[in-house]
């Protein structure tokens, strides 16, 4: 048979149709979700499409000139185009949050699986630690890591990752807890299986399945972590475009009247975090396979 | 207490001899940072019997009883505090953990949660063939056809159409039959069915109770039946045994039990038992109160303060079980 | 006798993602007075549903499509908010599958008895509310210093005493029980079947009693009815339903349930599984799994025969 | 209630290995940082000499292991040292900071959770219907605004453009410093003092900081209180009460909220946590002198001592917090045996 | 309940908003509104012009500046002489002052000082130890300092906060003193025109007016000193009439909303601190002047003032301020600005071309210039990269970790700012050029012929000479390049339309004395 594009486009819109009848309102928020992350990642990856400038390019008009016309956004005291900047800054942000949310969920995952499976000394060594970390403000501690590691990309990644590590590793532990209490696995060292075996094809597979869903919303969170830290000032060097580095250096301007700088850049941070969120939520409805015995 | 020397009779396939396990009791870091002794569930508490190939025991008694801890310990997926099981005469727990993982292809278990038993994650024809994947290493191909096969077995048809399917998207009967077929997959010889029935629909309960009868002969099985429903356990045991807080009270041929039960524990049990049909009447009488907590078990005979003919006796010593017609064990003073 | 429940065509649906679950289709039934009615079919027949649905206790999405619930004439499904409150627990009470779960574990046990005499008996004193609450105890069998307790420190069959005590503190004439007996051990199960037996006489209670358990119904009920994919599949009095079943679901039930009495080597199977009650099968929801199956019953819903107070929905009767 | 005190001793005892690994952590941290703080200290024109001779003094030179010990050793005392930067006792620093960050939280929870709370509670209720969605919309949308940029819109609009409530600091600058000399707590000390301007001052000040803490924070809560809502609403006892014929709204906000505020409770000593990571970007926002403002000065500074008495006391309100909690949780839900 | 209780408490919020809380603004205080911060109440560490400002207003020296103006006049002493060669100056006290706990002020009170300052090590002691010997008593009234070498800026130097007298009874000999209460009496009152009433530190300090002040008595009797978390709300303070006079450090934007404001008046006057980039000269790549002279060129000051402070501060050519003596445009002369042209000839004349780029990093730090630091670092890389030749890499560093990488020579080129010790050139040259001085800010610049003209011009006494000096070592910073300049800062403090008598100068003595405000 022919492959027809209009066909496939069209059994792929009935599905996707079918999908929102089958879950209902949690299916558009995750499309909305999906959506919003679409539009942005593809600011990340084409901005030269979008932007009208260069970033730094700093003649692109007059000095704080407000929203309208050629610059939609408005430009900042160094006479840039706020809108080109908030189109590029989304590489960084995107680029930091999500990397730190790999970094981060690798180790904690790891960790919480071992952990949780192996039980004895070790647990509770690594859990005290866990815990102490996990109970502790997440922000404070990626401030004193990013204070101590210096500007830089790099560095606020890891600084931002360091903190989410115990958020999956008590996940995954507790997980790793419940499900080994499971029948199922039980089951499993009836018939024979060792315990890699075990922790490999039946909890693992158990386990992941919720933590993609505590990934996104993780990711939303770095996000707001991420921009906190360059807004607080520890993060990046000017050579880089940041939304939370340029919502800082707009502050200044709150009273004169150039709401624009700090609009722009902080709706944009709460707008991805709120795709990210979105998703999540969506993701979490959808991912429960009890959804539909309800 | 059964005689060592039985050991030795080879017709006996599994003998289990005093077997204890005591729990301790589930506390917090906190509890147990101040607690000053510490509190144990006697779930099992001395327990004792064989199995003949062949045979199927049924193992009843009321929720608390000890009997799935029993089951467990049989098949050494819990250690026990104390006691043995010998498997065609050699104990069990004297295997490696490596020797004891490949013992499990000839010891099964069916669980009482066919839902619970299945990991959400895994299709049921991968399920299925998994204990043969860890057991004979055979080609994929192949276990995937004997996979196939058992699934025709056990009436698990069209066998192709579901072999790809998750457990959710079946219904609890054909669950039931996914975890019989892996269980039987790799050709066991004993099989331990953990009240395999209780969570079935009524309609369904029946046709793995045929189920399970069909594949016994078919496969040369020996079953422990644990249930809680002795209405059930009649369709299937030869003998059975009447468990109490831990320990056994009555064990014997199951005809021989149901028709003269000499524990009053095995009478009113037999009496309490529903029966459908609105002209019967109870006539032994239920006794007053509750099964008692395991962590502190009533001294003497355990069932002595809820027993209608106990004696003064009964609360300070422990009736042991003894033989009271040949194959019919008793524990009381009677 | 007075009738005192009759409920008229009634029909409840599920909306939910994908469907909607026909719980309920087309149901007729009634209650005498004093009588105790079996209802029975097993999980996911509706059977609970209907008994929800009496007191309008559906939770969302369930509701009420079509028909009409007569208690002594009122209709309760067109019923204020106000009236039905008054109903509830005044007039008709009723009791649950967990006992555990379901009395609020925050709220010691006392509480929970004068928060609900004082919900219907305005203006009642305190003190004289726990009185009552005391009495109760009594009648159920339990110490009365009890009431100051916790329900979590509390065995199974005494939650499910306190159930009823809540249930009746306020003589009730119609007394739902939804499986009351499932989670309990078989010694507990025939303890609380006597207290059921012996209140029921006491407080001249009108009893519907659903339960999947043919023992059950056996020992108490005058008449049964037999549900299946939600609808009635016959309905009649006990003794003539476990003598002469006359539908062919009837006739696999009972056959295929063990009887311990009864010397039977083998038990009857039923073939295939409960319908889907957002697909069901069209014409008789049965004929699916039926070995009587006739053309008819893949078109049109069955034919209602009744006989001497014995109803039977199947074409073979017509 | 001798096995509550036991309960409160046994407890108590269990946050030591958490703080203790907390202080391991921010020696660590703090000493891989680079940054010298002595230079910093002493000024650019310092000679090598001084520099060399002040190390000495403040124990910068001695051996890694030894500095940890010495600074296990002085919290062991309570002793949180001397600022590296500025001739000042640590405490001292931290206690005349920590009144602002602590009235700054309590009212930003008391609105959290009275937000939170109520309206997931209420949303529970009206699950799956236009009210329960458009607060849960509300729920995560103010979740995913970042505090700092919700406090510069609300200084825009409210503070700038309404010019109607002051954006920052704890007073207007015509209120005397020496008002609030007694407790630190400046609502107490108006009050104590009878300055009752004073106190309205205080109160206008407080609003947006709180409300920015508040509002960021309900969007937790507010979820947290709904998922517990419907798993208690679907709970056996809450269909029981129902069929007793009590009123709806008293089984939705005293039966079922009570049942759901258990675990809501034990999630608060968590969120204490997020609560003094919001503080300290409150503070930042709105010039509010706090703990979290400190600890951002002294880290630019490398001042050591201080920032880790920072983090110190920071710990200990997590500690303590989630102790209140757990000891509340024990009193609370009569099911818990301790 | 609870609602009924939170309505309340937003009733009560409302209504305070609605009607602001007025009149508790104290009777006739003048509030002074500033970002600075008080560091240590102490002569002897005392090191920041905030501090150094509010002790010209409690102490006074044996010099001191009159009010707005940049010219020594006779403060605690009558008079001075000058040995002949150079190295001793003995100033007679006035007589008669007596501190407030009675203890009669004289020449032992002046010794005590100072042999404190020196003994307790304090950060600006190096102003009395790099220059003073020691400090002989030689009447009741009269005091010898006697120097290591002739210093022709020695007066002052005498009129820096380190020289300043206390009372002996009330400060502790061997300990430096953080805050007032650590003194004995608990109140900070020294022989100047105020005394501090009430410190809190980062919140405000209460000063009256001292009654037993011998010189002219101030025109107002309270001043309160707010301090500010930030800019933005002290400018809103001011506009709202809750602070009578806000000085340092607003931001450029809110400056020029209150230039512009009708009901603010505006007081403005040239600074004495300055801008500039530092390059690490004893270090590939800018071991090459050439180098130094090629990024010198690209900069383009009055753009990046424009950009970064709205128009505020005046470009600067020069080491030496503008408004000092001997102050020469030599940059502007030598290179211009934005001399692209230039910087293209230098580079390319070592070998660089717009495909092989000169690159280097380039430094700034956000956290002790302010927040327009890395506005200026973003503008400078553009104007380097102008020439399309210079690659920069910006890079930011941590105050603190900022002095540890000029010590250990991380950064090739940085931004730093200057605040001077003393008023004169040589505070301004010798700090940057002369070995010992840069070596100390990582510059590393080291010429014995500079050298030499450093110390010649601390000795000569001759003003002519010294001024022909200075303009000498500006014209051959510009072929040398150890550093360069950017702009000098200008003041500006805003006041109440209604407020009188606020004279700044660039010496950066404020007095409160003059301050009024008019009906």
């Amino acid at each position: 048979m022919l492959y027809s594009p209009a066909k496939a486009m069209a059994k792929a819109l009935s599905r996707f149709a079918g999908m929102g009848k089958k879950y209902g309102v949690e299916w558009w928020i995750l499309v909305i979700g999906a959506l919003i992350i679409l539009a942005i990642v593809y600011m990340a990856l084409f901005p030269g499409v979008i932007a009208p400038f260069n970033p730094h390019n700093q003649n692109a008009g007059p000095q704080l000139l407000h929203p309208g016309g050629e610059h939609i956004m408005g430009t900042d005291n160094l006479q840039r185009d706020v809108w080109s900047r908030i189109v590029y800054g989304s590489q960084t942000i995107l680029r930091v949050a999500i990397l730190a949310a790999i970094i981060s969920s690798v180790f904690g995952i790891t960790l919480g699986l071992v952990s949780g499976f192996s039980g004895g000394f070790f647990d509770r060594i690594v859990s005290l630690i866990m815990d102490s970390l996990y109970s502790f403000p997440g922000l404070i501690l990626a401030i004193a890591f990013a204070a101590m590691l210096g500007p830089g990309v790099i560095n606020i990644t890891l600084a931002v990752a360091v903190i989410y590590i115990p958020t999956y590793f008590r996940l995954v532990r507790g997980q790793t807890l419940a499900i080994k209490e499971e029948l199922y696995v039980e089951a499993a060292r009836s018939i024979g299986a060792s315990g890699f075996t075990i922790l490999w094809r039946y909890i693992f597979p158990n386990v992941i399945a919720t933590t993609v869903v505590v990934f996104t919303l993780n990711v939303a969170d770095a996000i707001m972590i991420e921009a906190a830290l360059t807004y607080l000032g520890l993060g990046l060097p000017p050579s880089i475009v940041d939304w939370g580095m340029d919502l800082a250096m707009g502050k200044k301007f709150l009273p004169s009247g150039q709401w624009w700088l700090i609009t722009f850049p902080g709706a944009m941070i709460s707008i991805l975090a709120l795709g990210f969120t979105m998703l999540g939520e969506g993701l979490a409805e959808i991912l429960n396979p009890r959804l539909l015995e309800r | 207490m059964l005689d060592v020397q039985v050991i030795e009779n080879m017709e006996e396939l599994l003998t289990v001899n005093n077997l204890k396990k005591h729990f301790p009791l589930q506390k917090g870091f906190i509890d147990n940072l101040l607690a000053k002794e510490k509190g144990f569930v006697r779930a099992v508490d001395g327990v004792s019997f064989s199995i003949k190939k062949g045979e199927v025991l049924g193992l009843v008694g009321e929720s608390g009883c000890g009997k799935t801890t029993t089951g467990r310990l049989i098949l050494r997926l819990l250690e026990p505090t104390s006691g043995d099981v010998f498997y065609n005469g050699k104990s069990i727990f004297s295997y490696s953990k490596k020797e004891m993982e490949g013992m499990r292809e000839k010891l099964q278990i069916i669980f009482q949660d066919p839902y619970a038993s299945l990991s959400p994650r895994m299709a049921i024809g991968k399920a299925i063939g998994h204990p043969l994947a860890i057991h004979n290493h055979k080609p994929k191909a192949e276990v995937e056809q004997i996979s196939l096969e058992i699934m025709e077995k056990v009436g698990l048809t069209p066998a192709s159409f579901l072999f790809k399917k998750y457990p959710h998207q079946l219904s609890g009967g054909q669950r039931q039959r996914v975890v019989i077929a892996r269980a039987l997959v790799t050709n066991p010889e004993f099989v331990v069915a953990d009240e395999p029935i209780a969570m079935a629909d009524v309609s369904v309960r029946a046709m793995i109770l045929e189920l399970m009868v069909q594949l016994k002969e078919e496969f040369d099985l020996t079953y422990l039946f644990i249930t809680h429903d002795l209405a059930t356990s009649k369709y299937i045991c030869d003998r059975v045994a009447i468990m109490y807080l831990g320990k056994i009270v009555e064990m014997g041929p199951l005809e021989e039990v149901f028709k003269n039960p000499i524990h009053p524990y095995t009478g009113t049990l037999l009496a309490a038992v529903p029966v459908p049909d609105p002209k019967y009447r109870r006539t032994y009488p239920i006794p007053k109160g509750e099964i008692p907590s395991p962590i502190n078990p009533p001294p003497g005979c355990r069932f002595h303060p809820r027993c209608a003919s106990a004696k003064s006796m009964c609360s300070i010593h422990e009736p042991e079980l003894v033989e009271v017609h040949s194959g019919h064990w008793v524990a009381c003073f009677e | 006798m007075a009738r005192i429940l009759e409920i008229e065509d009634l029909s409840v649906h599920f909306p939910i993602n994908i469907g909607t679950v026909r719980a309920v289709e087309g149901v007729d039934l009634q209650l005498e007075q004093g009588e105790v009615m079996g209802l029975v079919g097993e999980s996911g027949c509706g059977k609970s549903t209907l008994g929800f649905s009496i007191l309008r206790l559906l939770r969302p999405p369930g509701e009420i499509v079509g028909g009409r619930i007569l208690y002594h004439g009122q209709d309760i499904v067109r019923m204020g908010e106000k009236e039905i409150l008054s109903l509830r627990g005044n007039r008709i009470a009723m009791i649950f599958q967990d006992p555990l779960t379901s009395l609020n574990p925050l709220f010691r046990i006392d509480k929970q008895f004068i928060e609900t005499l004082l919900t219907h008996e305005k203006g009642l004193a305190k003190g004289e509310a726990f009185n009552r609450a005391e009495k109760m105890l009594e009648d159920l069998g339990i110490s009365p210093e009890r009431l100051l307790e916790y329900p979590h420190q509390m065995s199974g069959g005494m939650r499910q005493r306190i159930m009823i005590g809540l249930g009746l503190i306020l003589n009730p004439d119609l007394l739902i029980a939804d499986e009351p007996t499932t989670s309990l051990d078989v010694i507990v199960e025939a303890q609380f079947l006597d207290l059921l037996n012996g209140l029921r006489r006491q407080y001249d209670l009108t009893i519907l009693l659903i339960t999947h358990n043919l023992g059950n119904v056996a020992q108490l009920a005058d008449r049964i009815t037999v549900m299946y994919g939600g609808s009635i599949a016959e309905v009649g009095p006990a003794e003539a339903i476990f003598e002469n079943p006359l539908h062919p679901y009837t006739q696999g039930l009972l056959s295929s349930i063990p009887n311990i009495k009864l010397d039977q080597p083998k038990l009857v199977t039923m073939p295939g599984s409960p319908p889907d009650l957002v697909n069901p099968p069209q014409g008789c929801v049965f004929h699916p799994r039926c070995s009587h199956t006739m053309d008819i019953c893949r078109h049109e819903k069955p034919y209602v025969s009744k006989e001497d107070g014995h109803l039977v929905r199947c074409w073979m009767y017509r | 209630m001798k096995s509550l005190t036991r309960y409160i001793i046994a407890r108590l005892l269990l946050t030591i290995p958490m703080v203790f690994i907390l202080l391991s952590i921010v020696f660590v941290v703090l000493r891989i940082m680079p940054g010298d703080p002595v230079s910093s200290m002493l000024g650019g024109h310092a000679p090598e000499k001084v520099i060399e001779q002040k190390k000495v003094e403040l124990g910068l030179n001695r051996p890694m292991a030894i500095q940890y010990l010495n600074y296990l050793w002085q919290v062991c005392r309570l002793d949180l040292g001397e600022s590296m930067v500025f001739k000042q006792r640590v405490t001292k620093a931290i206690a005349e900071k920590l009144p602002a960050t602590i009235e700054l939280s309590i009212f930003g929870i008391i609105i959290t959770l009275f937000l939170g709370v109520f309206l997931g509670a209420y949303a529970a209720d009206k699950r799956r219907m236009a009210r329960d969605y458009i607060i849960r919309l509300y729920g995560i949308v103010v979740y995913c605004i970042p505090v700092y940029w919700m406090g510069l819109m609300l200084q825009l609009i409210f503070g700038i453009w309404l010019d109607f409530l002051p954006i920052a600091g704890r007073t207007g600058p015509r209120v005397f410093a020496s008002t609030f000399e007694k407790t630190g707590f400046y609502i107490l000390d108006t009050i104590l003092v009878k300055d009752f301007s004073a106190l309205g001052d205080v109160l206008v000040h407080l609003t947006l900081p709180a409300f920015t803490l508040g509002l960021v924070l309900s969007g937790i809560f507010l979820r947290l209180t709904r998922a517990n809502m419907l798993d208690v609403l679907k709970a056996d006892y809450i269909v029981a009460a129902e069929a007793r014929g009590i009123k709806h709204r008293r089984i939705v906000y005293k039966h079922a909220l009570k049942n759901a505020f258990i675990p809501i409770l034990t999630m608060m000593g968590l969120q204490v946590a997020l609560l003094m990571a919001g503080a300290v970007l409150t503070e930042t926002t709105f010039s509010w002198p706090g703990m979290g403002r400190l600890l951002l000065e002294r880290i630019y500074l490398r001042d050591y001592p201080t920032i880790q008495g920072v983090i110190i006391v920071i710990a200990l309100v997590v500690a303590t917090a989630s102790l209140i909690v757990d000891i509340i949780y024990a009193i609370v839900d009569p099911r818990v045996r301790y | 309940m609870k609602t009924v209780k939170f309505l309340l408490f937003c009733m009560i919020a409302i209504s305070l908003a609605v009607f602001p809380a007025k009149g508790f603004a104290k009777g006739a205080a003048l509030v002074y509104g500033t970002t600075e911060k008080v560091i240590d109440m102490d002569p002897a560490n005392a090191y920041d012009f905030h501090t150094w400002e509010i002790f010209y207003n409690i102490y006074q020296g044996l010099l001191r500046y009159p009010p707005g103006k940049t010219n020594l006049v006779p403060g605690l002493a009558k008079s001075y002489d000058i040995s002949a060669d150079g190295k001793e100056y003995t100033f007679r006290l006035r007589e008669g002052l007596k501190f407030t706990d009675g203890t009669p002020f004289d020449a032992s009170a002046v010794k005590w000082s100072i042999d404190r300052v020196i003994a307790l090590k304090g950060d600006p002691s190096w102003l009395v130890t790099d220059f003073v010997d020691h400090v002989d008593v030689v009447g009741k009234y009269a005091v010898k300092f006697v120097l290591k070498n002739p210093v022709a800026y020695f007066p002052s130097l005498v009129a820096s906060v380190p020289y300043y007298p206390v009372n002996p009874n009330v400060y502790p000999k061997d300990k430096i003193v953080r805050d007032p209460s650590e003194l004995k009496g608990g109140k900070l009152v020294g022989l100047g025109p105020y005394r501090v009433v009430s410190f809190k530190r980062d919140q405000e300090i209460v000063m009256d007016r001292n009654p037993k002040y011998y010189g002219e008595k101030p025109k107002n009797d309270r001043v309160v000193i707010r301090y500010f978390a930030d800019a933005t709300t002290m400018r809103l303070a001011l506009e709202k009439r809750e602070v009578d006079f806000a000085f340092k450090t607003l931001n450029p934007s809110d400056i020029r909303d209150l230039e512009k404001s009708p009901k603010i008046q505006t007081i403005k006057a040239q600074g004495p601190y300055i801008r500039y980039i530092c390059f690490l000269c004893d270090t590939p790549p800018f071991s090459d002047k050439v180098l130094r002279q090629a990024v010198a060129a690209a900069i383009n000051r009055p753009p990046l003032l424009n950009k970064v402070f709205l128009g505020q501060n005046a470009p600067l050519y020069s080491m030496v301020p503008m408004g000092m003596w001997s102050h020469i445009d030599a940059f502007k002369t030598v290179f211009g600005d934005g001399n692209i042209a230039r910087s293209r000839k230098l580079l390319a004349s070592r070998g660089y071309s717009e495909s092989k780029k000169f690159t280097f990093d380039f430094w700034y730090t956000p956290s002790h210039y302010g927040d327009t630091e890395v506005d200026m670092a973003a503008v400078l890389k553009d104007q380097f990269e102008a020439t399309g030749m210079m690659k920069v890499n910006v890079k930011s560093a941590e105050w603190a970790t900022y002095r540890d990488n000029w010590k250990n020579k991380v950064m090739p080129a940085y931004l730093l700012g200057w605040y001077p010790d003393y008023i004169d050139p040589d505070n301004y040259t010798a700090a940057f050029a002369g070995t010992a001085g840069s070596k100390g800010l990582g510059i590393h610049f080291s010429k014995p012929e500079w050298d030499k003209m450093f110390v010649e011009g601390q000795t000569v006494t001759d003003p002519r000479k010294r001024t022909a000096l200075y303009a000498k070592i500006q014209q051959m910073w510009t072929d040398e390049v150890p550093t360069v300049t950017i702009f000098q800062g200008t003041l500006y403090l805003f006041a109440q339309k209604d407020i009188r008598g606020i004279l700044l100068s660039p010496t950066l003595q404020f007095n409160y004395g003059p301050i009024h405000r008019v009906k």
